[in-house]
């Protein structure tokens, strides 16, 4: 059943993959705006590039969540979804999609954003360190914590207005510790002090949100048919 | 302590008095608010008591025979 | 047992019935003010005059006295929105809903004040009126968390669906309070090796003012509660025959109250 | 018809002391009714008068005030019950995916319900309903008609025991209009429950139940 729900998101996304793509572009614009905002030396790039990055994430993730929730929501297939469906189920698969259509591609091309932020940069004579790999961990590990939050807003919302700002509003305070714990992990490889803690906490809140966002969802889903 | 250094509150006064002031203003301010809200329901209240009250549902249910 | 079980279940019954609580709240609501400002004239008294002075940060350590009960309450209403939403959820009661909504204003009004004098004693201890302080930032994060609840529950048209999904927001926000508290607590010492306001044991002899007016401000809170409850009561029952006699009533006798 | 059931289901629905309102307003106090198997009910009223909440409160997505649902005298929301599985709803909106194409539609909604419907099984409905040829068109593509007549199909092709259909009748051509009858029938015939709405009588339609929902205008009490 699960599988069947994944796949017609999917095959939904693709079908319409100009829409699934903005977010992608809006990620990568984002944080190319900050070297004009703030200024081209890769010394203070570097220190700033692990929070531009993760912040345009979660823009990006909130931006897209529009097109998973609102268009069933509008022509009555949430509801017929959630007669033949658990709520669950319905909510566990939009936010797979979401996160393979989005998530995952944010995290396939932060590398990129890494060397637009001189993430890697290093004073001559100073070793070259990697720590785009680091970013990659910290971004697959929020990312899905993003989608899930990030589902719960959209299905509260999806029957108040039809304006995207009220999720970003009510979503974006309990973004907060995955942003803390997410950006510190690229400072503190930056210093090249222990991240794992960090990590760690990151997957915890991961876990602890996959386990209790599913059935919230649903149920906000079915208030918002009801 | 007599009253002026009471008020000076040795150069702290001002902030003080400030927030003590804010903190009493925002609770009038609050509890102005409430009473604006009550007057327009108030008026809510009247307007409903003239219209006329709800229309019951009625559900009759006959079977068809054949 | 049973007695305690039935006179709990009428009881609990009853505060469930919008009209037998607009009608007692009008009793309660003299003696609250009355019990209210005697605690703040003792409280004030104390904090203004009696109460020894910081030997490090001088008078504006009566600050404290506003800035500590806020924090509490905004904190408390938070937790009590997210404990009517659990009862109005679970047992489809939809006074606990409208206590949901009346919290929200007040609870908001708290996190406010407790920012601002939280500002106006920065500027003499740390020199600037917004220092990224544990306590302070997570106050904020608060104060969004109560914006967000009252856009959501203001957005939606059929009321029903505004209780059940702002219900949901307030339960979601409650669980994260403890993980916001921690991760801005965690990464406040992460950036800033000393902590700035100096939070250790409090001399004792400010603690008794401290308690009159955390005392004094849950009274406060009380009363704003019941006020914008009774609101959110008429609002809500305005068809109901009871009210529209209760209201006729209440205008020409004028009750004392406000509200 | 797809794979004849072997014995007619005998589960009937009742609904014991129903209380339901929309926006506050109340539009059903304290309602009894049942549809036992192989009967179709008729749903009558005017605009307004609370027969779609009626409808979505039977398909178990309004949440109800007061009262209870029993689907083969199991609470609906009970654990064992399945309900959601035996019950087809229909609504206004025809709930199809316009960037899928019909075939893609019908398909998603029959795994869904269990059971992936053949292709020729897709043709035959198809062709009782003259769009045979539409079926790899996208859903926008179509017409309101045609688009109407897809999410008909679907009655065909998804075993279930229960019909709540919103407005079905509604701008079909005569036709279709007695496709739709005789299949109700024959669903009916086969121990089915169907309950529809519709603003006017259907004639050549036998139904064994007719519920008419009007405001009265005496005060309340």
């Amino acid at each position: 059943m699960f599988l069947t729900l994944l796949k017609r998101e999917l095959m939904l996304a693709r079908r319409n993959w100009v829409a699934v793509l903005i977010p992608l572009f809006f990620f990568v614009i984002v944080v190319s705006l900050f070297p004009f905002a703030v200024s081209p030396e890769a010394e203070f790039l570097q220190q700033i590039a692990a929070g531009v990055v993760w912040v345009a994430a979660l823009l990006a993730v909130l931006l897209s969540l529009d097109l998973f929730y609102r268009g069933d929501f509008q022509d009555g297939s949430l509801e017929q979804l959630l007669i033949m469906a658990s709520p669950i189920q319905v909510a566990l698969s939009k936010v797979t999609a979401h996160w393979l259509v989005t998530g995952l591609p944010l995290v396939l091309i932060s590398p990129l954003l890494a060397g637009l932020m001189h993430l890697n940069y290093a004073p001559n004579g100073a070793v070259e360190m990697n720590h785009t790999p680091i970013m990659m961990l910290s971004l697959l590990l929020g990312t899905p914590t993003m989608c899930l939050l990030g589902a719960i807003g959209m299905s509260l919302s999806l029957a108040a207005s039809r304006n995207g700002m009220l999720v970003a509003v009510m979503i974006l305070p309990l973004y907060v510790p995955i942003l803390i714990f997410g950006s510190s992990v690229i400072t503190a490889s930056l210093a090249n002090s222990g991240y794992n803690a960090q990590i760690a906490i990151l997957a915890a809140i991961l876990l602890f949100a996959l386990v209790l966002t599913p059935y919230t969802t649903g149920k906000a889903l079915k208030v918002a048919v009801s | 302590m007599n009253w002026q250094e009471f008020f000076s509150m040795g150069d702290h006064g001002l902030y003080v008095w400030w927030s003590y002031g804010l903190t009493l203003l925002t609770i009038l301010l609050l509890l102005l608010l409430f009473n604006v809200y009550r007057r327009k329901l108030l008026v809510k209240i009247k307007m409903q008591q003239q219209e006329q009250s709800l229309k019951a549902r009625v559900v009759k249910t006959e079977n068809v025979s054949g | 047992m049973a007695s305690f079980s039935k006179t709990a279940g009428r009881w609990f019954h009853q505060l469930g019935s919008p009209k037998w609580f607009y009608q007692k709240s009008v009793k309660w609501l003299p003696w609250l003010w009355i019990s209210c400002l005697a605690l703040f004239a003792f409280g004030l008294y104390y904090s203004l005059w009696a109460s020894p002075v910081d030997y490090q940060q001088g008078n504006s350590v009566r600050i404290m006295y506003i800035h500590v009960p806020t924090a509490v309450l905004s904190m408390v209403a938070y937790l009590a929105m997210a404990v009517c939403a659990v009862i109005g959820m679970v047992w489809k009661m939809k006074m606990s809903f409208m206590a949901m909504r009346a919290l929200a204003p007040i609870g908001a009004a708290f996190t406010l004040i407790c920012l601002f004098t939280g500002s106006l004693w920065g500027i003499p201890t740390w020199g600037t009126w917004w220092e990224w302080d544990a306590r302070m930032t997570s106050e904020l994060v608060l104060l969004f968390l109560y914006l967000g609840f009252i856009a959501l529950h203001s957005s939606f048209s059929d009321r029903t669906k505004a209780d059940n999904a702002a219900a949901i927001l307030a339960i979601v926000g409650a669980i994260n309070i403890p993980i916001i508290y921690g991760s801005v607590k965690w990464w406040n010492t992460l950036h800033q090796a000393y902590s700035v306001t100096k939070k250790g044991a409090i001399d004792p002899q400010m603690q008794t003012p401290l308690f009159i007016m955390i005392a004094a401000f849950y009274v406060l809170f009380i009363i704003l509660v019941i006020i914008r409850l009774r609101l959110e009561i008429m609002n809500r029952e305005a068809k109901a025959k009871w009210l529209q006699q209760e209201v006729g009533l209440g205008q020409e006798s004028n009750a004392g109250a406000n509200g | 018809m797809s794979s004849k059931q072997s014995e007619p289901s005998s589960y009937n629905l009742e609904v014991k002391g129903l209380t339901i309102s929309r926006n506050e307003q109340p539009l059903l106090e304290d309602t009894d009714l049942s549809f036992n198997a192989g009967s179709i009910t008729h749903l009558f009223g005017e605009n307004g008068a609370g027969k779609t909440s009626l409808m979505r409160a039977l398909a178990g997505l309004l949440p109800l005030d007061s009262g209870q649902i029993l689907w083969n005298q199991i609470k609906n929301t009970h654990p064992e019950s399945n309900f959601n599985q035996d019950l087809l709803f229909l609504a206004h909106n025809l709930a199809m995916k316009h960037e899928l194409s019909i075939a893609e539609n019908l398909q998603f909604y029959s795994i869904l319900r269990g059971r992936k419907s053949s292709l020729e099984e897709l043709s035959k409905v198809a062709a009782e309903l003259q769009i045979e040829n539409l079926l790899e068109r996208h859903f926008s593509d179509l017409s309101a008609g045609q688009q109407h007549k897809v999410a008909l199909c679907r009655l065909v092709l998804e075993t279930v025991k229960l019909w709540v259909l919103d407005e079905p009748f509604v701008n079909l051509d005569a036709k279709t209009r007695d496709w739709l009858s005789a299949k109700m029938m024959h669903f009916a015939k086969e121990g089915g429950v169907v309950i529809f709405t519709s603003h006017q009588a259907i004639e050549g339609l036998k139904i064994h139940q007719r519920i008419s929902l009007s405001h009265s205008e005496e005060e309340a009490a």
